[in-house]
């Protein structure tokens, strides 16, 4: 007769080492599978789209670092790209380099943020995340040194960039990119990349089909780890990104050892793009001068980033007013949550734990 | 060697403890910790063969019994439907009284019947070392068909636990 | 092949494709986007999806904006194959929204599809498990409405702070008690 | 006769090398102050009991200190500097605070059982330490059963974690105790049996006699058995759930493992009593691979249990570089390792170390020929059948990860519409 064993229902979260932020997934459980899965979100809801509806375009920028804290960068030029565009105003040569650098910057810290924790998840006792911290720390000093925040950087404006660099900016960033990055990179290459074990336990593991990926909407190293080559700094180059040569490294199965792969090698990308943009820096103004209270005309705007977890969209709606009428975020971190059923259902807790990883979801963004 | 005195005291205390043990795994409500104190028991049953300095007989038994066994008792135990992890009465203890009365009085009477010597031999010497001749010099054919047997009863089990598996798949 | 440069396809465009195989689901056509009837709201989104020249195969994103008249859904279709991005409008009654759900045809539509319930109210049918995502399920009202903790007059929240109201008239009813002074 | 005792201790404590000449002196004392015989007995006994019971406290408090600092610098961090100098107070505070926080119990926990759990878990721990050699012939008991001992008291580790696992009562903790009794069950078998070959090349289970065959054959085991100890090693460390085994307490899975209820002096203790099953385990390492108190030349001048301690942390420092670095298996890719790897190659060690002593006996070659002529093959053999297993067993995965694809602009296949999301639409509860 076989052992009747009814299924368990686990809380994986809100408040547990692995997911990231308060982010809780209800797992019923049967033995060691998962049979279904349920996902609780909204612990860090703050509804920034109803504030913002109730400050001015400028005062709205910092909701932006707010919202994926790993990635401030991006989520500021992802919001000024929207209002320039429905404004119709012109970013001086100089800014859109500058841009373009701080957010490549930005990628690689998030990057390293999120193969850290990923490996962790596959149990490797915070040695790796260590690692990735310390480059981690070496962005974000040359964040300080320009706009005085570490995360919350604040420092696009619409228009173009807040300050100009400063001077010991450019040797330092000469000195991270070229000589100390790179061999950081290699050191992750041979860590993480031949380890057996880390291959054990994310080989095959949240796999995602192509046509699933399209269907769900997914970007970002979700969507190239299933084989799809998108990349939105190639398909809808913003800013000076149509005059960079670098390529996007796309995976073959999709499962959550490819997503690891690819993070390196954007990364490594990333270095190559930041080369190219100091190399052709030219000098000029850092910010057309924009009215504080900016009143574009009546209309909507979408624009949408790149951001290290996917495609940052912005959808701003104005009437004329100096505040936004309407303004939604396109977050990646949720939409590419939309698989998490077909990824996990079926595997164990641990593997549950490891696609959660992988994904490199920002609980900020993902709850607005 | 200790003088007698020593070996009775400690005999003593094991010997309680192991009966204690035993009537506890009758007595006890949950069904768990009568496990629990049936691997005590083992444990006290190898203190015993301590006490007749056969030491390879005690360890083997705590290895054995106190590590395997107790262990795959509590595996029953857990794969038992949470319902019935009682120790409940049955409606038999009545005839099982009777019974264990009339074993300990069979006891009882050998142990007075039989005229006990102090066997005059020397001190045991090391018997891990003779217990290996033996098996495997003048009982080298019951140790073996022992082994197929254990081996036999392995295969049992795991064709009977594959079988299993097939319905369910 | 796919444009160099993502290209937004102007609304007429999109409004003629849809009308070769359905006359009358457009009803309104603007240069930047296509308001589509609510009615037939949901083969014409079977269309854009499996047509061959729109490709809309992937639901860039989708949102509400309350146009205190009345709801309008928004939706951004993209094809990654030929890079081209157009936007579809479902506009829905002000009080009662109600929207065809397109969970069956995109599957990234689901969680969006509860935000937009959660925080705007829009009903949408056919969604299988339509529950507020962000939001605990007592909560009273939807936020991001523009007559949410507004005057009943429904006038827009805007720029300008709320006027000085009766407490209780707007909203106060889920501030705790202070518990100093005790109302 | 105390002022005797202390002078023994005091002037000569250089000679006091071994266990043997203190016990002599206490007999001579005893004898001349004429007392009752069994009082040798009971204070020779009492000095091995105080001896080992405070290197264990006095291991338990350094091994916090050292296992936080070394992970601390693999991290490329500092590891605790605070307290103390370096930091070595830590262990201290850590201990204060423990035992000064307050023991909480589940309302539902079964308590006697509750509490019974971590004293049962470092018991066989301490126990394990009363077998081992120290020196030329300072044992506290040198069973001629010793290897069996070991098991036997490792054995029961599994039965205590079950205790801890169930009653607690907590869901997490049950799966905690379960998987870790799963892993525990099947690696007992690759570790009896590798012992097995180390016994059969050495002719007796006497820890002391295994030892001084490594001295009369001026070769350590492992080099007679680098198989043995390559299954011996992972195999404990998986006993131990140590990374890359430590799913007992997989944080990240299931927060905690079996002692997630525990909090105060008894979660201290469990984590007091891992510590203890590692330096005995290193212990247990360096007695039967390493050569024990014996290295060369050098246990003539160096007291034997110093190089001997010296070996424990060595080992030790294996089993917190593994911590540190490798990340964790799932609980079924470990099973199946146990089963699949460990125990066949334990075995085919077993029938390689018979036929060899087979041979040897037979034979009758001197030992300055068999020697050599085994560390050889046994080294070759060792390398073969790992390499073998390798080839055989490891699943398909390409031996080099398959390189990304670079694509210098955006390619999107036309796909075909997927399946419909109607399909998925009953199952759906996200």
């Amino acid at each position: 007769m076989p052992i009747k064993s009814e299924p368990v229902e686990v809380n994986i979260g809100p408040q547990h080492p692995s997911t990231h932020g308060v982010f809780r997934m209800v797992a019923r459980i049967d033995g060691e599978r998962i049979v279904d899965v349920k996902m609780v979100v909204g612990y860090l809801h703050r509804s920034m789209e109803k504030l913002a509806e109730e400050r001015t375009f400028t005062q709205n920028i910092p909701f932006t670092d707010r919202m994926d804290y790993l990635a401030a960068m991006t989520g500021n030029l992802g919001y000024c790209l929207s209002v320039e565009k429905l404004a119709g105003i012109e970013v001086p040569e100089r800014a859109q380099y500058l841009r373009v650098i701080f957010s490549e910057l930005q990628r690689i810290a998030s990057h390293c943020m999120a193969t850290g924790a990923f490996i962790n998840d596959c149990g490797a006792w915070q040695t790796p995340v260590m690692y990735c911290f310390r480059d981690r720390e070496k962005v974000l000093d040359l964040f300080e040194m320009t706009c005085g925040a570490r995360l919350t950087t604040n420092y696009m404006r619409i228009g173009g960039v807040a300050f100009d660099i400063p001077d010991e900016f450019l040797p330092a960033l000469d000195r991270l990119v070229n000589d100390d990055l790179p061999y950081r990179f290699e050191e992750y290459e041979q860590l993480l990349v031949g380890n057996e074990i880390i291959m054990m336990r994310a080989r095959d593991v949240g796999v995602v089909t192509p046509e699933m990926a399209i269907n769900a909407s997914l970007t970002g190293p979700m969507l190239r780890s299933a084989g799809i080559a998108w990349d939105t700094r190639k398909a809808d180059p913003y800013c000076v990104y149509d005059r960079m040569t670098f390529d996007i490294p796309v995976g073959y199965n999709g499962d959550a050892y490819d997503r690891m792969l690819i993070r390196i090698e954007e990364m490594k990308q990333s270095l190559r793009i930041i080369r190219q943009a100091v190399h052709q820096l030219p000098d000029g103004p850092h910010k057309t001068d924009v009215p504080l209270a900016i009143r574009p005309p009546a209309g909507e705007a979408y624009s949408r980033v790149e951001s290290p977890k996917g495609e940052l969209g912005f959808y701003v709606v104005s009437d004329g007013g100096p505040a936004p009428y309407r303004w939604h975020v396109r977050a990646p971190s949720l939409i590419n949550l939309s698989v998490l059923k077909e990824m996990t259902v079926g595997q164990t807790i641990a593997d549950a734990i490891v696609t959660l990883g992988s994904i490199d979801i920002n609980v900020g963004e993902l709850d607005r | 060697m200790i003088n007698d005195t020593g070996i009775v005291v400690a005999f003593y205390i094991l010997a309680a403890t192991t009966v204690g043990c035993a009537l506890m795994v009758a007595f006890v409500r949950e069904l768990v910790q009568a496990v629990l104190f049936l691997a005590l028991a083992f444990v006290g049953i190898a203190g015993i063969y301590i006490v007749l300095s056969a030491d390879f007989v005690a360890v083997v038994q705590v290895l054995i019994y106190a590590g395997a066994v107790a262990v795959l008792m509590t595996f029953a135990v857990m794969l038992t439907p949470a319902a019935d992890r009682k120790n409940s009465s049955t409606a038999f203890w009545a005839p099982a009284a009777v019974l264990a009365g009339l074993v300990l009085v069979i006891i009882v009477f050998v142990s007075y019947d039989t005229n006990w010597q102090i066997a005059n031999r020397p001190q045991f010497g090391a018997t891990a070392a003779a217990l290996g001749e033996a098996l495997l010099k003048p009982y080298v054919v019951p140790f073996e068909v022992a082994s197929v047997l254990l081996m036999t009863a392995m295969v049992g089990a795991i064709v009977l636990t594959k079988e299993e598996e097939g319905e369910d798949a | 092949m796919p444009h160099a440069v993502t290209l937004t396809l102007p609304g007429q465009q999109v409004a003629d494709r849809i009308r070769t195989r359905l006359p009358h689901a457009v009803r309104d056509v603007q240069p930047g986007y296509v308001v589509l009837e609510p009615a037939s709201a949901l083969e014409v989104m079977a269309f854009i999806r499996d047509d061959e020249q729109l490709d809309g195969k992937f639901l860039v994103q989708m949102c509400s904006v309350d146009q205190v008249t009345r709801i309008d859904v928004v939706y951004h279709f993209s094809s990654l194959a030929q890079n081209h991005i157009f936007e579809v409008k479902v506009p829905a009654d002000h009080e009662q929204p109600v929207v065809p759900s397109i969970s069956p045809l995109w599957v990234g539509a689901w969680l969006q599809e509860r935000e937009v319930y959660d925080l705007m109210g829009v009903v949408f049918e056919g969604h299988p498990a339509l529950t507020r995502l962000f939001l605990w399920d007592a909560f009273p009202g939807h936020p991001l409405r523009k007559d949410f903790m507004s005057l009943p007059g429904g006038q827009k929240t805007g720029l300008s702070q709320f006027p000085k109201q009766v407490p209780g008239q707007t909203g106060q009813e889920f501030r705790p008690p202070n518990p100093g002074t005790g109302q | 006769m105390i002022m005797a005792l202390l002078t023994i201790i005091t002037d000569n404590w250089w000679d006091i090398r071994d266990l043997s000449n203190l016990s002599h002196e206490i007999e001579k004392l005893i004898g001349d102050a004429n007392g009752p015989a069994w009082l040798i007995y009971v204070v020779s006994g009492l000095l091995g009991a105080i001896g080992i019971v405070s290197f264990i406290g006095g291991v338990a408090v350094i091994n916090i200190w050292v296992e936080r600092r070394v992970v601390g610098r693999m991290q490329s961090r500092l590891g605790p500097n605070r307290l103390g100098p370096f930091g070595l107070l830590q262990p201290v505070a850590d201990a204060i605070k423990l035992m000064q926080k307050e023991v909480l119990m589940p309302g539902t926990a079964s308590g006697l059982i509750f509490t019974a759990a971590p004293i049962m878990f470092t018991v066989p721990g301490i126990l394990l330490m009363a077998v081992l050699p120290w020196g030329r012939n300072m044992t506290l008991a040198s069973l001629d059963v010793g290897v069996l001992f070991l098991l036997a008291a490792s054995s029961l580790a599994a039965l205590a974690v079950f205790m801890a696992g169930y009653s607690s009562d907590n869901k997490y903790a049950l799966f905690g105790s379960m998987r870790v009794i799963a892993m525990l069950v099947s690696y007992e078998i690759p570790i009896v049996i590798s012992l097995l070959g180390v016994v059969l090349f050495a002719g007796t289970m006497d820890l002391q006699g295994i030892v001084l065959f490594q001295e009369k054959y001026w070769a350590f085991m492992i080099l007679l058995q680098p198989l043995a100890f390559f299954i011996y090693f992972i195999s404990v460390s998986a006993e131990l759930n140590r990374t890359p085994a430590d799913i007992a307490e997989a944080e990240s899975e299931i927060v905690g493992g079996y002692h997630t209820e525990y909090s105060g002096m008894k979660f201290g203790l469990f984590y007091a009593a891992e510590l203890i099953n590692a330096v005995v385990v290193s212990a247990i390492i360096s007695t039967l691979f390493l050569g024990g108190w014996w290295a060369y030349k050098l246990d003539e001048i160096v007291p034997g249990w110093m190089i001997y301690i010296g070996k424990i942390y060595g080992v030790y420092f294996l089993f917190v570089w593994t911590r540190g670095t490798l990340p964790r298996f799932r609980i079924d890719q470990l099973l199946a390792f146990a089963w699949k790897w460990m125990t066949p190659m334990a075995i085919l060690n077993l029938i390689l170390v018979a036929a060899e002593v087979l041979v040897w006996d037979e034979s009758g070659w001197s030992a300055g020929v068999m020697i050599p002529a085994f560390v050889v093959i046994n080294g070759t053999l060792a390398i073969a059948t790992v390499y073998a297993f390798m080839r055989l067993l490891a699943p398909k995965f390409e031996r080099f990860p398959t390189a990304l694809r670079f694509y210098s602009n955006i390619d999107v296949p036309s796909l075909p519409a997927t399946a419909d999301g109607a399909a998925r639409a009953g199952t759906q509860t996200v």
